[in-house]
């Protein structure tokens, strides 16, 4: 993260890492939170909302509104505390429905971003059709019936589906990528359940079979709403990356402890050149992980030419070093590393799975080369 | 003792006849002992010292053992033609290791007469499962390092223990274990340890589960506090531990392959996995290019281990290499496994974050299978000492410094966090 | 390579051994070969057909013969040497060529491999459709006018295209796969010399514009050259990565050598543990890249059912290794390791060449990946 | 020395009326100093020297060194607007590194005013092309290690010279080097170094071109022979040529971004090279997805590489980390280029095994490239260093023990192959 902050920022973070270590702390985590069928306590959520934690990408008259006048790079400050402390908690897909929903008139949608701001409502972002697919590939259709929209298709793993009274589903239609704002009890929607590899991040599919919703559930254009899901992707990749920079610096930071505590044959580990070569290039790929992710926030914040590369760079470069990181802390500590004995799996799980959200590192290494061939091609 | 030993060709008859008349199928629960919950695992506990003693009252119990000892007296070939008719068959998995080898093999070759006639044949009935307490909390590769502690009483010439040792397999429903302690603090770290035998399930043992981060508790941790072991149960000399420690080591890797285990021919052990086609067709993506080079460089390294294990062997029999080339092959194993698991985490793509309670294998459970697969770089010793071992002992460079050679253990560094 | 070899084995071996050192050291081919327009003289590849490196593949009936009755094992055995000098000649393409000639009855064919035989004629593979390839992506046509077969299209690297007599060319027909043998003065054949990677060997693109052979030219029916092309491939595997471990072999042994003779801050490079790991890695691979290597061969010389996905198991894996650890041998000499200085660049070329010939790792995963996908559709 | 320094814009003004009224456009061989041989490129050198002498003459060389040895007085600053103005336009390239700096920037540093007088003016005037002799055949990343030695002449107080330096760039045509040569054998090896100013061409001083496998032959070696240095040409103290050679490394490291170098912004150094979607196209794979991942991949590594420097760089200016911070950069640059190499070669296949004489980049030249990849991993720092620096330095690991510390020269293990 970056090295000089404003004060509104430091005490921005502050607060939120205050908040987290005294409500979600690790011991907390291990015992009752896991067991949780949400992860979280609604109030837990609501006190959070207050603090900020869905307003940054919202507009003032909206009633959002940011600390520096740059939303993304303020919930990535937020986004890198969660990473921290392995926190429970929607905050990439409430923050990614409540920017596709701000500016826009519709009673629909200004009552749901309304709850969202204030922790209410939880709302998840049901991708089912993404920028890296052929339109063939995508899972969830959406097409016309005199004037209501009519949704098929599954997908998973939606984050906190089971908790979600709204889902702001993508979907291809006949016309392009369309997008409309469903709520959870909408007739023909079912959530299943998943187990998941995060303890305390909950995840389900969702099955639309002839899902109804009238045109003004619309969020954007009908079939015209590739340009705002990219955008609504790049906040997701700020916020996904900036928690794995934070889950990668504890992880380091507690080996590089073990590095020096434990003695081996007589020698602290930290002293095997063959393990401080490792831990060099683990070093060389966090300061690099930093760049690119603080990057990114702040070309996806500025609406910069180049936010799309960045943020597919930075969501595939950490996709692909923060889990290699976080294993290779786990070789360092043995088979303590994979137990409850110790914290460093909190910090694997959160890497491994934002590796898979909103895009694989293969995935956005596509999107990067159809930028770069377009680019060509011009030139 | 010089009677005629039974043909192999007899015995394996006499083998068949007797397995079909008396032994059902192989059970899922026989490949990977996994259980739904720990009620279930002491049903399935309880009817394996059942087949055991059914073994042993049909004859078959011990192949390799010593007749005096409850054994059979047969060969190695006896045992791999009765597990090859055990082929199929359900057998008591939860005895072939460590209870066969390395514990019972350890006892075999260093206990006292005595020791042999109290354990042997009891092991043989089916009456004692044994676990094997070598590695410590904190203790790492350095398995001579060991500060588990018996202090000698000079009252009675018992032995009190104190110390604690992990990651040993289902200690909590195990009989006995073997434990590496220390005896003397005042020489060099390999010149002061002593093997012992102790009861598990007693009141100075407090036992342990400890939770993997996938929710397995197989592996356990146990607390010694003043335990009392007579002189009698201790095994090989009186500060030569490593003397037994060494041989157990050798006991512990040849594992199934060990003569005294009885198991069918043609197990595949853990559980029944989806292929990288398999995971690849699930997740959409099997005419992916790029996913068919991932299933292709799987399936490759896949080939490469298997002919490089055929290598080693092979260069072994015809002399070549020394044994430390062993150590090759585990650096390649870890390195490998940790590929194809990326590999088949990669294949499953978004998928790979959950799974449902129905699903057992397929896209949803290779995110868990990722975030386990460094566990094949560090079980059975770390990829990191392998490549020790193959720099210093195959190649010849020169061997690490090392802060322990020479000193008494007392005065060897051991760190901010270890007493 | 093999731990025990019979003696007739170990003769031809050190024969050819002993040939090689004599005629092509690393100090000719770092002088006068490697300016050579061939890279060697006709009589050095006329002696080494004396000493049977043309004839391992062909029956006894055409005059050919191994010495254990596993011609690709035998061949094994002298690539392998081949790699250990880094020897030159087209001893890959002129044992496709010969393996695909034997027990054809016709006289073109029969003349053609008689003169490959003795070392006479030079004939070369021009693989312009390959099996990882879609029939769209052959880069040579064969097509019927009357009796006659029209050849179409430009392919490179073909290895010792300036010096072949004769061409196997492999194009795509209507009907399918298709090879005909065709003589390099052939109207409507060109050839353009190329610089390549490797000091001795050479490359040309070869072209056909509406080349013209007659049907007696043919090898293998029209249109079901797949199945003979596949086992080409095979054979030609077998050398390329025998040679490569020969290669591997050779760099590692002299980098090891100067591991314990050089010394920088008063100690051996090789008792940094830094240096020392990597030194294991390598040497896993090299036992690995040993292993699959004497497995392809065997395989493919017994026509094992596991013949094809064991070469291509063995090509794409040296093919990712060799180089790779060729790489970390120059890295481990620092920059002497890319100079004339030494000849550590003699067995990084040879790796590296060996990666693309006949099918890059890349192609040869796919290969696999396809047998597998049919196996497992099949069971 | 009072007098008033010229401000910035009226200077940046009178530049740029200058340079347009005297320098032509840049040229190909002003980027890359590649030549098609070496009598183009004697050609190329006078030109060079030519265009030096334009620049002083014009009042614009040596902007930072100071008026009375030639220079201009003026600062960085003023420096930047030259090097602004000078765009897109022709300037002696060969001037900059070594011979600004690391070479005129260590003789203003240590320098007698006599050796300054000497020197300084004649480098500005395009009279002296300047070498830096530091590294020694198999010196490796062991720069204090040298055993070039000089011995003093008692009779005359003249040095004597014999030794041999290694991968000095062109140093065939260059006029003058400095080196660092040893002078006391019987202490540590920092403590008995010192630098010496040397004319390269003369008969004492061999120089032979090193040929890389790739053709190029711009490195070279020297050996030198009794080679007579007056003590007047000694840089710095007697024995004290460490303090002298830290920061020679440091004026090294500085490289073009020395306020001692003139060159126009915006260069982009090196060969223009075919793109990762050029190399796609022409290899006809810019279709497969799997290509498309490799693309993707190598952009990323670029924007990442570019983002860590401009952390770094921020992190300096805002005095967090210490500036070991660099070799962070250094390890990343390293192995981002060696991926990138290898991910040219991969889109390039088959392609890269040969190219035709016409072919300056594309596919073919891909195995060239590749097969000189590490060098990216071993030029000014090996990565393996780097590591260490990183280890030690930055995250305080401890140092490793090394075998020269507190021992005299002379019995510092040197192993079978040297000296």
């Amino acid at each position: 993260m970056w090295h000089v902050l404003t004060s509104d920022q430091e005490l921005l973070r502050d607060t939120t890492a205050r908040f987290l270590g005294d409500h979600v702390p690790l011991s907390r985590q291990r015992k009752d939170l896991r067991r949780d069928p949400a992860g979280f306590d609604p109030s837990y959520w609501r006190s959070g909302a207050e603090l900020g934690w869905t307003m940054l990408l919202v507009g003032e008259e909206d009633g959002g509104g940011s600390v520096s006048g740059r939303g993304a790079v303020d919930l990535a400050l937020i986004a890198y505390e969660f990473g921290r402390n392995a926190a429970p908690g929607p905050l990439v897909d409430c923050n990614v429905v409540a920017s596709a929903l701000t500016g826009h008139a519709g009673d629909l949608q200004k009552g749901v971003l309304g709850e969202v701001l204030t922790g209410g409502a939880i709302a998840a972002s049901v991708l089912g059709h993404a920028p890296w697919q052929n339109p063939g590939e995508a899972a969830i259709t959406i097409r016309k019936q005199g004037d209501d929209l009519i949704i098929d298709g599954t997908l998973r793993p939606v984050e906190s589906a089971k908790q979600a009274g709204y889902f702001l589903v993508t979907g291809r239609s006949e016309s392009g990528m369309t997008q409309v704002l469903v709520p959870a009890d909408a007739a023909g929607l079912s959530v299943t359940g998943l187990r998941g590899i995060d303890v305390t991040r909950r995840f389900g599919a969702v099955s639309f079979d002839g899902v109804r919703a009238p045109a003004s559930a619309l969020v954007g254009e009908y079939g015209q709403a590739g340009a705002q899901v990219s955008r609504q992707i790049e906040n997701a990749a700020v916020m996904l990356t900036a928690e794995a920079v934070g889950a990668m610096d504890m992880a380091f930071a507690m080996t590089l402890d073990w590095a020096f505590d434990r003695y081996t044959f007589g020698r602290a580990l930290a002293s095997y050149q063959a393990l401080k070569h490792r831990f060099a290039d683990m070093k060389s790929w966090l300061e690099a992980s930093h760049a690119i992710a603080d990057a990114a926030a702040e070309a996806v914040a500025d609406q910069s030419p180049l936010a799309a590369e960045k943020a597919s760079a930075a969501k595939s470069y950490i996709g692909e070093q923060g889990p290699e990181l976080a294993q290779d802390c786990v070789q360092l500590h043995g088979g303590i590393g994979v137990t409850y004995e110790h914290d460093l799996h909190f910090f694997l799980r959160r890497v491994s799975l934002n590796r898979l959200l909103y895009g694989t590192p293969a995935e956005h290494r596509r999107l990067l080369a159809k930028i770069q061939i377009e680019k060509e091609a011009a030139a | 003792m010089s009677e005629q030993i039974e043909s192999v060709e007899t015995f394996r008859l006499r083998a068949r006849e007797w397995i079909k008349a008396n032994l059902g199928p192989i059970q899922p629960f026989d490949l990977t002992q996994d259980c739904a919950d720990d009620e279930e695992e002491l049903v399935a506990v309880a009817r394996d010292r059942a087949l055991q003693r059914k073994l042993y009252d049909g004859g078959f119990a011990g192949l390799c053992f010593p007749k005096e000892l409850g054994g059979q007296g047969l060969t190695p070939e006896h045992n791999r033609a009765f597990n090859e008719e055990l082929a199929g068959h359900e057998y008591p998995s939860r005895f072939t290791v460590p209870t066969f080898t390395p514990c019972a093999a350890v006892i075999m070759e260093f206990g006292t007469p005595e020791q042999k006639l109290a354990h042997i044949p009891a092991i043989l009935k089916g009456e004692e499962f044994w676990a094997q307490m070598l590695s410590e909390p904190g203790g790492g590769s350095d398995v001579a390092g060991a500060t588990t502690s018996a202090v000698r009483d000079p009252a009675t010439g018992d032995w009190i223990l104190n110390g604690a040792k992990v990651w040993t397999s289902r200690a909590w429903w195990h009989d006995w274990g073997i434990v590496l302690a220390r005896t003397n603090w005042n020489v060099p770290k390999h010149q002061g340890l002593t093997v012992f035998l102790m009861p598990l399930q007693q009141a100075g043992v407090e036992i342990r589960r400890i939770e993997r981060l996938n929710g397995e508790t197989e592996a356990c941790e146990e607390f010694m506090t003043d335990v009392r072991i007579p002189d009698s149960d201790r095994v090989g000399e009186i500060d030569g531990g490593w003397t037994v420690g060494q041989r157990w080591m050798f006991h512990e890797r040849m594992g199934h392959n060990s003569p005294y285990v009885t198991q069918p021919v043609g197990l595949s052990h853990g559980r029944t996995e989806a292929t990288p086609v398999a995971i690849a067709r699930q997740a959409g993506r099997i005419d992916d290019p790029a996913a068919q080079e991932l299933i292709g460089e799987s399936r490759a390294l896949g080939l490469v281990a298997s002919e490089l294990q055929r290598r080693l062997a092979s260069g072994a029999a015809a002399g070549k290499g020394n044994t430390d080339m062993s150590s090759v092959a585990r650096l390649f194993r870890g390195m490998a496994n940790v590929r194809q698991r990326t590999i088949a985490f990669d294949l499953a793509g978004a998928g790979a974050a959950g799974w449902t309670e129905e699903e057992s294998d397929g896209v949803g459970v290779q995110g868990m299978e990722f975030l386990m697969r460094q566990v094949s770089c560090i079980g059975g010793g770390t990829t990191e000492i392998s490549r020790n071992v193959i720099a210093e002992r195959v190649l010849g460079m020169p061997r690490e410094a090392s802060g322990d050679k020479g000193v008494a253990f007392r005065d060897v560094p051991r760190g901010p966090k270890r007493s």
